[in-house]
């Protein structure tokens, strides 16, 4: 291994569930800046790719105490046990892989032949199946990013935490002749996006990075901790059940458990 | 026939040596890996193209927000909008209709040259026409009107009034002799006569929300796209991590309402009723800020007449709220140290009732926030735009003279600059032919985005000429005659006055990010080469050979740093005496007999869904809940307690008809725990018919099912719902 | 399988009458068939021939300027790579008709005049999927361009583009050889080709599934 | 698939997986060659003469 | 007309008759082509499949069939390992539908896969930690072993045998018989059980989720054994099917009782262990990650405890008592009804380990969805049946098909 690449990173994320606004600026910002194609109608939310979602979640009461929050999805980049994510050991024609270099759970569109085991293996149902040919009205093609090849029908796709930014990044460094990025170098479009500012990104194991010390915040939690599927996507809400909604808890089990 | 055996046995013999000789060969493997790498290589799949990547800095005119743009280029082709770091209103932060502003540059919609109407007013059905031709064309018509005396009966409706642009549209009025210049009405129109009545001043209102430790919303939609909706969102930020509370009054459980510390359900209308039985509480108490109120301008008139109507228990019954309720509520905002109050429902993109600004904005007073750090800021309209007078002739001088057809300045409403939501009205009354002959339309949507939109349409109907500016094929650009399509927002040059509640509000140039991608033409320029067309006085109140000259000289000393920045800053606040009222506005109440329609409909704001001129770009329909819209049919929010008669059960999903006193249309419900029973939430912003296949045709207009209702105090529009009824649908 | 022959009768095995001469020779006779046009027709109808718009002298220009390749295939300052020179960079010097050349004058003629970019094809253009950083072979790794490109700088002449007419690869990357074989390391630019250096020098070799590259180091 | 391949990686879960696939493959492939070569000496009366006997199996 | 194609002894419909049967079940097989093609040019956007049921009827089938499928390889085992002769007389009925099975599971997969031109990168670029690689590999090796062992009843075609090379070579294959078929009980033990490790890997998906023994979760062996004890119940249904419809006898009792009998035992083994397996898994497995058992079957309409009553007790434990007594063999309405049952069970317990494992929301705000096949994925799955039923048509028309027929429909 070259010297630069000895210090793993794990890219992750703090999106804190207060400041969320459910704008959906990071939705949008995603698809833009990953070509993701569009359809006439996208009420079908079954079929409709969005690599970020935000979902509302509710606490069921009924009015005045009905309450809600937004919660945005991109993908988790679940680490598993050591880099053994739920969706990438399982797909046959290694089109999906982990690297331990960045924590990224990456894949190859090209390699895809649309089997979605991964589909079916993802809890967060962050993967994306590309029923349609992708098409673009006239003229509207010229908005793309060449940064990001746009994918074609029959396979699958998901968030790459716009790994291509990181790409780019390095590039710049290699020609400045520096091996590493900075913490702003490297920042995903929803990131940047978010008028909000709730979504903080950055490399978890670096403790000069913001998230880094975000991710212990008292009320942090991630999605659906108890599959072992050890995700890099991490939430903060103030409000408790916000928290509780991020897990599935048997009905004896006191609500307790995660304050 | 008989194949003999030697045949049968030679030709397998070749085939089978055929097949060991193919398979030997590279052409069944090549041809198999070519083929799976033709699929990855589908030339029907686009392949974006490569090369240098710029970045520049413009300002996005979407929305009155005013926020800075970063695009990103690749070689002349812009590929993503971001914002722009360390501009005063988004610091890099960006809306979702901003992140998807190239699918409107790139997009179907569209007019991609200047237009002629062939068909039937409406139908749509146009022919393409040069731009000679088409400037000619209205020069002529214009012309005409002008040459019969009748040139007070040309209207031009503009999407707002700051900036050159609509100045310069005024300005043609002006030389050509009407005075029917209207801009598109907001909160900041309301806000404007309130300050002209509370302060005797014009001025626009600054909120200093950043400073704020104490938010008293009366439905504004704070994180629903109210005043320059990034920086809303980033206020909201601050407040979360400084854990300042939010009080959010709605019936609605807006996004607002459930990022705020605390949310009261308030009957629907009763806001202002409910701010005044806050500001009771304040005066009886003594909580009120004695140095800024003792002494000033009616206040003991004020003092009493609040003191007589407004105990918070001969209020409950109206708004809702119990006694204790309003009462804790008075002691924390009079208690805060800069406390505010805030109002214009949702986004604020209707003005609203003048007798609940007046309200609120006495709760400011009463606070002593005014112009304080965290408080209202009175604010200078802008006066960058210096321009000599233009002289007139005598017919213009006769037109100008002419009443308003709205009635705006008149003495029933002297201070109101339009009243668009009158216009409909007022040519519909009218006896014999209509009293706008001409119109002129640029940067609005008027035939979609005011009320009672048949009412609407219906009137443009009798108006015969009608020029669009707009850049998209929109509701009214389909209801024109000629289309003088402009440049689109990032083509064009132009100013960006932004004060959308700004606390420091600040001048903006939009550069143009790409070169014209059609055949349109700056508005600036049309109307230079109109008024040059019309010649006279007309032309010489138009010395400029283009527009950039113009804005050029308009700017002055601003054009380089505005150049090189994108923004500068405009004037600071100035001082305000405080001048109370007593019963001067009524409240507005829906319309409708409350029996008949035992429903109240208030229409919500989404930052989602693009409601005003701009229409909604793909990707953000996209993000559209499947509970707000699922295939082309539109759900409206219900609370399942609600009473609507034996013959209908709500259902979640269930089709049925709502029916307002101003129309019908069929809807699905989508049963919600976050409204208060007896109200129906209908998304604004959907029901479109103009545009293409990924808007037209989806959900209803809630302006269809709405009538305007002018305040009593201002003659804006102050409507805020309808009374309405849910039935089956009959088949 | 068979529970039924138990029952039959003899089968006659007698071929005789030379057939299974005829059968060897017509069996020859497909297999050479078959390996001329899998080996030879197969590649001439495989691949499109096309000129390049007009000719191009690596190694007079190599001559003329400082700093080698670099001097028109430069990074930008983002570190992106610039690829084929643009017409702005070329027009410095061939504002004019430079000598005697006919390419020249078509050059000058068609393209500098009216400001058009010269068309070229492109013989080691990777497929989109590909992200391919130079400067990080070059500036970081320290790479030549001859490893990956051979010797085209030294070239007095383009030679013809050949184009997979189903795939629209240049024929560079899967190599001339139409068995894929390869002598040299400028001879095959596919991802196994990537993949060999990448191993041998131990870059990136972070994957969880093969303990090689993970896909993002490459693809996009 | 084959060692030459990206994917290949030399380690147990490949020993395991492609030994038992390569190991099935060549049962197979090896059967069928043996039945064909020796269908195509029986059939050119090389070895037992041609002519088998029904009683060597059931 | 093509008498000289029929089988030496026994008696075929007439010509006439058999096309008309062809003409019917080729317009249903063209219908299906048609789908197939809709699927492959237009792309999966024909069906109702979404990114919530990202495997669904095709899946199924696909599971099922090879379920039941699993009679060949079964009854290969058990007459060419084990020794049991008697099977000789239903082992040809058994490899053909196998054959059927195998050769449809690989067409709906073609056609199920989004990218059906780079299908081979599932060999190629082979990820062996991946169920579904293993199943690739397997289930196209057992096909082909499938093949080797219809060729040689396709070369016992009257006029094929009379070429002394197709003739030596039947024979030779005959020989070697054995080999090819413990291969093939290897290989389908494999993949049978990779088809079970499909969802019972997915640890991200607590319904499908189980624990197990290294790499291999107890589904994986499961998979195995209901396809061995419900196979062959699949054969001895087609087989009576068959019979119903030529209206002749085929196999005598002895043989379909013995085969009966040993299925019979085990399912019940089989039932045995998925009790267990099911136990285990609703009070630890599923537990650990936050689910009872009634959270994967209430709140939704279609996927309720009824499922698993189903499955388990009137498709498992039931067909299984008749099956192991002998009074349940003997009688033939018994055995009829034990036989659908077992393979109705064995079909809902692959529907239920693709589709519920899908159906079943894992976030604890996501909603349980509904899906319902588009024409198109129902055409495509009605194919393969037409095409297995006009296979069984021919095969049994013009091959040597049933050993006991000569016998038992002796021609005046």
């Amino acid at each position: 291994m070259n010297k630069e690449h000895n210090k793993a990173k794990k890219f992750g994320m703090v999106i804190d569930l207060d400041k969320c606004t459910g704008c959906g600026s990071c939705m949008v910002a995603c698809m833009a800046e990953n070509n993701v194609p569009f359809k006439a109608d996208e009420t079908n939310k079954l079929d409709s790719i969005t690599w970020m979602r935000v979902y509302k979640l509710t606490n069921g009461k009924s009015f005045p105490d009905a309450d809600f929050c937004y919660l945005p999805r991109p993908c988790m980049h679940c680490e598993g046990e050591h880099g053994h994510s739920p969706c990438v050991s399982v797909c046959p024609a290694t089109a999906t892989d982990y690297s331990h270099e960045t924590g990224i759970v990456s894949q190859i569109y090209t390699r895809c032949f649309g089997c979605r085991y991964c589909m079916a293996a993802c809890p967060y149902h962050a993967r994306y199946f590309n029923w349609w040919d992708p098409v673009w009205p006239e003229g509207m093609e010229k908005s793309l990013n060449p940064n990001v090849s746009v994918r074609m029908r029959g396979i699958v796709e998901k968030c790459s935490f716009c790994y291509h930014r990181y790409q780019l990044a390095k590039e710049k460094a290699y020609y400045e002749d520096r091996r590493e990025i900075e913490e702003q170098e490297y920042q995903t479009a929803c990131t940047q996006a978010c008028p909000a500012g709730a979504i903080t990104f950055g490399d978890l194991n670096n403790p000069e990075h913001a998230v880094h010390e975000l991710k212990k915040n008292p009320n942090a939690f991630r999605l659906l901790e108890r599959l072992g599927t050890n995700p890099k996507v991490y939430y903060i809400s103030s409000r408790e059940w916000v928290r509780l909604a991020g897990d599935n808890y048997l009905r004896q089990e006191g609500k307790s458990e995660k304050n | 026939m008989k194949v003999s055996r030697r045949t049968f046995l030679s030709i397998g013999s070749f085939i089978v040596g055929g097949a060991a000789g193919t398979a030997l060969s590279p052409l069944p493997w090549k041809l198999t890996d070519d083929l799976s790498i033709w699929t990855q290589n589908w030339p029907w799949t686009p392949k974006p193209e490569r090369g240098d990547v710029s970045y520049v800095n413009s300002v996005c005119t979407l929305c009155p927000g005013g926020c800075g743009l970063s695009v990103r280029k690749v070689n002349d082709r812009a590929v993503k909008i971001e914002g722009m770091k360390g501009h005063p209103v988004n610091d890099g932060g960006i809306c979702i209709l901003g992140l998807s502003g190239l699918q409107l540059l790139y997009g179907p919609t569209r007019v991609k040259t200047p237009l002629k109407r062939v068909g039937e007013r409406g139908q749509g059905k146009f022919k393409k026409i040069s731009w000679d031709e088409a400037l000619a064309e209205a020069a002529e018509k214009l012309g005409a009107l002008r040459a019969e005396g009748k040139s007070h009966t040309v209207a031009c409706i503009s999407g707002s009034a700051g900036g050159t642009v609509p100045q310069l549209l005024k300005r043609l009025l002006t030389a050509y002799g009407s005075p029917n210049f209207m801009s598109v009405p907001t909160m900041q129109d309301a806000y404007a006569v309130t300050l002209k009545q509370m302060h005797g001043i014009d001025a626009c209102p600054g909120f200093d929300v950043e400073n704020a430790d104490f938010v008293l919303s009366f439905g504004s939609g704070i994180i629903e796209g109210w005043g320059s909706p990034v920086r809303m969102f980033k206020a909201n930020s601050a407040w979360q991590d400084k854990k300042i509370k939010v009080v959010q009054i709605e019936s609605n459980k807006s996004n607002t309402a459930a990022k705020a510390a605390k949310w009261i359900p308030a009957r629907p209308g009763s806001e202002g009723v409910l701010a005044l039985g806050i500001a009771h509480v304040m005066l009886r108490d003594g909580l009120y800020k004695k140095e800024a109120c003792d002494g000033a301008a009616g206040f003991e008139d004020f003092k009493k007449w609040v003191a007589d109507n407004y105990a918070p228990e001969n209020i409950a019954a109206a708004t809702g709220i119990q006694k204790e309720t309003v009462e804790s509520l008075a002691k924390e905002f009079a208690a805060a140290a800069s406390p505010i109050a805030l109002c214009g429902r949702g986004q604020g993109r209707t003005p609203g009732s003048q007798y609940e600004f007046m309200a609120v904005h006495a709760l400011n007073m009463l606070a002593g926030n005014i112009n304080k750090a965290g408080g209202v800021q009175i604010i200078p309209e802008p006066k960058y735009i210096a321009w000599t007078e233009p002289e007139l002739d005598e017919i213009a001088q006769k037109g100008t003279a002419s009443p308003r057809i709205d009635g705006a300045g008149s003495e029933t409403y002297p201070h109101a600059k339009s009243l668009l939501n009158r216009l409909p009205q007022a040519i519909l009354t009218a006896e014999g032919a209509s009293p706008v002959q001409a119109l002129l339309i640029s940067e609005a949507n008027p035939c979609y985005t005011l009320s009672d939109t048949q009412a609407v349409k219906k009137a443009f109907a009798k108006i015969p000429f009608v020029v669009s500016f707009s850049s998209y094929m929109d509701e009214s650009a389909q209801n024109a005659d000629i289309i003088l399509p402009n440049h689109a927002c990032l083509e064009r040059l132009e100013d960006v006055p932004t004060f959308a509640g700004l606390s420091k509000p600040v001048i903006g140039l939009s550069k143009p990010v790409i070169k014209p991608q059609f055949d349109t033409k700056h508005t600036g320029d049309a109307v230079i080469a109109l008024a040059k067309a019309l010649g006279d006085k007309i032309a010489a109140a138009f010395p400029w050979e283009s527009y950039e000259a113009c804005l050029k000289e308009t700017l002055g000393d601003k054009w380089e740093i505005l150049n090189e920045k994108c923004f500068v800053a405009a004037e600071e606040n100035i001082e305000a005496p405080l001048q109370f009222f007593t019963q001067e506005c009524k409240t507005v109440s829906a319309e409708g007999d409350e029996k008949q329609y035992p429903f109240v409909l208030m229409p919500y704001d989404s930052i989602r869904l693009a409601n005003g001129f701009i229409g909604n770009t793909p990707f953000l329909t996209k993000t559209v809940p499947d509970t707000v819209l699922k295939k082309n049919e539109m759900l409206v929010a219900v609370n399942p307690k609600s009473a609507c008669g034996d013959s209908l059960s709500l259902k979640e999903g269930r089709s049925v008809m709502l029916t307002t006193p101003k129309g019908s249309a069929k809807v699905r419900v989508h049963l919600s725990e976050e409204i208060m029973p007896g109200v129906i939430a209908v998304p604004r912003g959907l029901g479109h018919t103009a545009y293409d296949k990924y808007l037209a045709g989806k959900g209803v207009n809630c302006n269809e099912l709405i009538g305007p209702a002018e305040d009593a105090g201002s003659g804006l529009d102050a409507v805020w719902g309808i009374r309405a009824k849910l039935s089956n649908v009959s088949i | 399988m068979s529970t039924s022959v138990d029952q039959k009768k003899e089968v006659s095995t007698e071929v005789g009458d030379g057939a299974g001469g005829f059968a060897i020779l017509f069996f020859l006779l497909g297999l050479v068939a078959s390996l001329i046009v899998g080996w030879v027709a197969f590649p001439k109808l495989l691949y499109s021939q096309k000129n390049q718009p007009i000719d191009f002298n690596h190694e007079l220009h190599i001559g003329l300027v400082d700093e080698g390749c670099e001097s028109c295939h430069f990074f930008r300052e983002d570190g992106t790579y610039s690829g084929v020179p643009k017409l702005e960079q070329c027009i410095g010097c061939h504002e004019e008709v430079q000598g005697q050349s006919k390419d020249e004058a078509v050059f000058v003629e068609q393209y500098v005049k009216p400001g058009r970019e010269v068309p070229w094809f492109i013989y080691a253009k990777q497929p989109e999927c590909v992200f391919f950083s130079h400067v990080a072979h070059v500036k970081a790794g320290g790479m030549d361009c001859v490893t990956c490109h051979g010797h085209i700088g030294e070239s007095s002449s383009l030679k013809v583009y050949e184009e997979n007419r189903i795939t629209g690869y240049s024929r560079d990357i899967w190599g001339k050889n139409i068995s894929g074989i390869k002598t040299n390391t400028y001879d095959r630019m596919k991802m196994d080709d990537c993949s060999e250096c990448h191993v041998k020098k131990g870059v990136n070799q972070s994957s969880v599934q093969t303990g090689k590259g993970a896909c993002f180091v490459c693809h996009k | 698939m084959f060692p030459f391949i990206f994917e290949w990686v030399w380690d147990m879960s490949h020993i395991v997986f492609m030994g038992g696939l390569w190991y099935a493959l060549t049962i197979i492939g090896l059967g069928m060659t043996y039945c064909l070569i020796k269908a195509i000496a029986d059939t050119a009366g090389i070895g037992s003469g041609g002519h088998h006997h029904h009683d060597d199996h059931h | 007309m093509d008498s000289a194609l029929i089988p030496e002894g026994v008696k075929r419909c007439s010509p006439a008759k058999f096309l008309i049967f062809l003409g019917v079940v080729g317009a249903v097989l063209l219908w299906g082509v048609f789908a197939m093609l809709l699927c492959w040019i237009k792309g999966l956007n024909q069906t109702n499949m979404n990114d919530y049921y990202g495997f669904a009827l095709w899946i199924w089938a696909d599971l099922a069939v090879i379920a039941l499928g699993g009679g060949a390889f079964f009854t290969g085992f058990l007459r060419y390992i084990i020794g049991k002769d008697e099977l000789k007389n239903i082992i040809n009925y058994a490899v053909l539908i196998g054959f059927i099975c195998y050769s449809s599971a690989l067409l709906i997969l073609a056609i199920d896969i989004g990218q059906p031109l780079r299908g081979w990168f599932i060999f190629w670029h082979a990820n062996v930690h991946s169920m579904l690689t293993e199943v690739a590999f397997c289930l196209s090796c057992y096909f082909g072993v499938l093949t080797i062992e219809y060729l040689p009843l396709i070369l016992e075609n009257r006029q094929l045998d009379r070429v002394p090379f197709f003739h030596n070579l039947s024979h030779n294959m005959h020989e070697i018989m054995a080999v090819f078929a413990a291969t093939g009980a290897f290989l389908s033990f494999f993949h049978q059980g990779s088809l079970g490790g499909v969802s019972g890997v997915l640890f991200g998906r607590p319904f499908g989720y189980r624990e197990g023994v290294f790499i291999w979760p107890w589904t994986f062996f499961l998979f195995t054994w209901s396809a061995a004890a419900c196979g062959p119940c699949f054969t001895i249904l087609i087989t009576k099917i068959t019979e119903k419809v030529t209206q002749k006898k085929l196999v005598k009792d002895n043989v379909i009782e013995l085969l009966a009998k040993i299925s019979g035992w085990m399912l019940a083994t089989y039932i045995i262990a998925k009790i267990l397996d099911t136990w285990y898994w609703a009070s630890v497995t599923a537990p650990s990650k936050g689910f009872w058992l009634l959270d994967f079957y209430s709140n939704n309409p279609f996927y309720g405890p009824w499922i698993l009553v189903l499955e388990v007790i009137i498709c498992g434990v039931l067909p299984a008592l008749i099956l192991i007594t002998e009074s349940g063999r003997k009688s033939k309405t018994a055995l009829l009804l034990a036989v659908i049952l077992a393979v109705i069970g064995v079909s809902l317990n692959r529907w239920v380990m693709v589709l519920q494992v899908m159906a079943v929301p894992v976030m604890p705000f996501d909603s349980w969805y509904m899906y319902f096949p588009s024409w198109q994925e129902i055409a495509t799955t009605v194919l393969p049946v037409a095409y297995g039923v006009i296979l069984i048509g021919l095969s049994h028309r013009y091959l040597p098909i049933f050993p006991q027929e000569k016998e038992l429909n002796p021609i005046d």
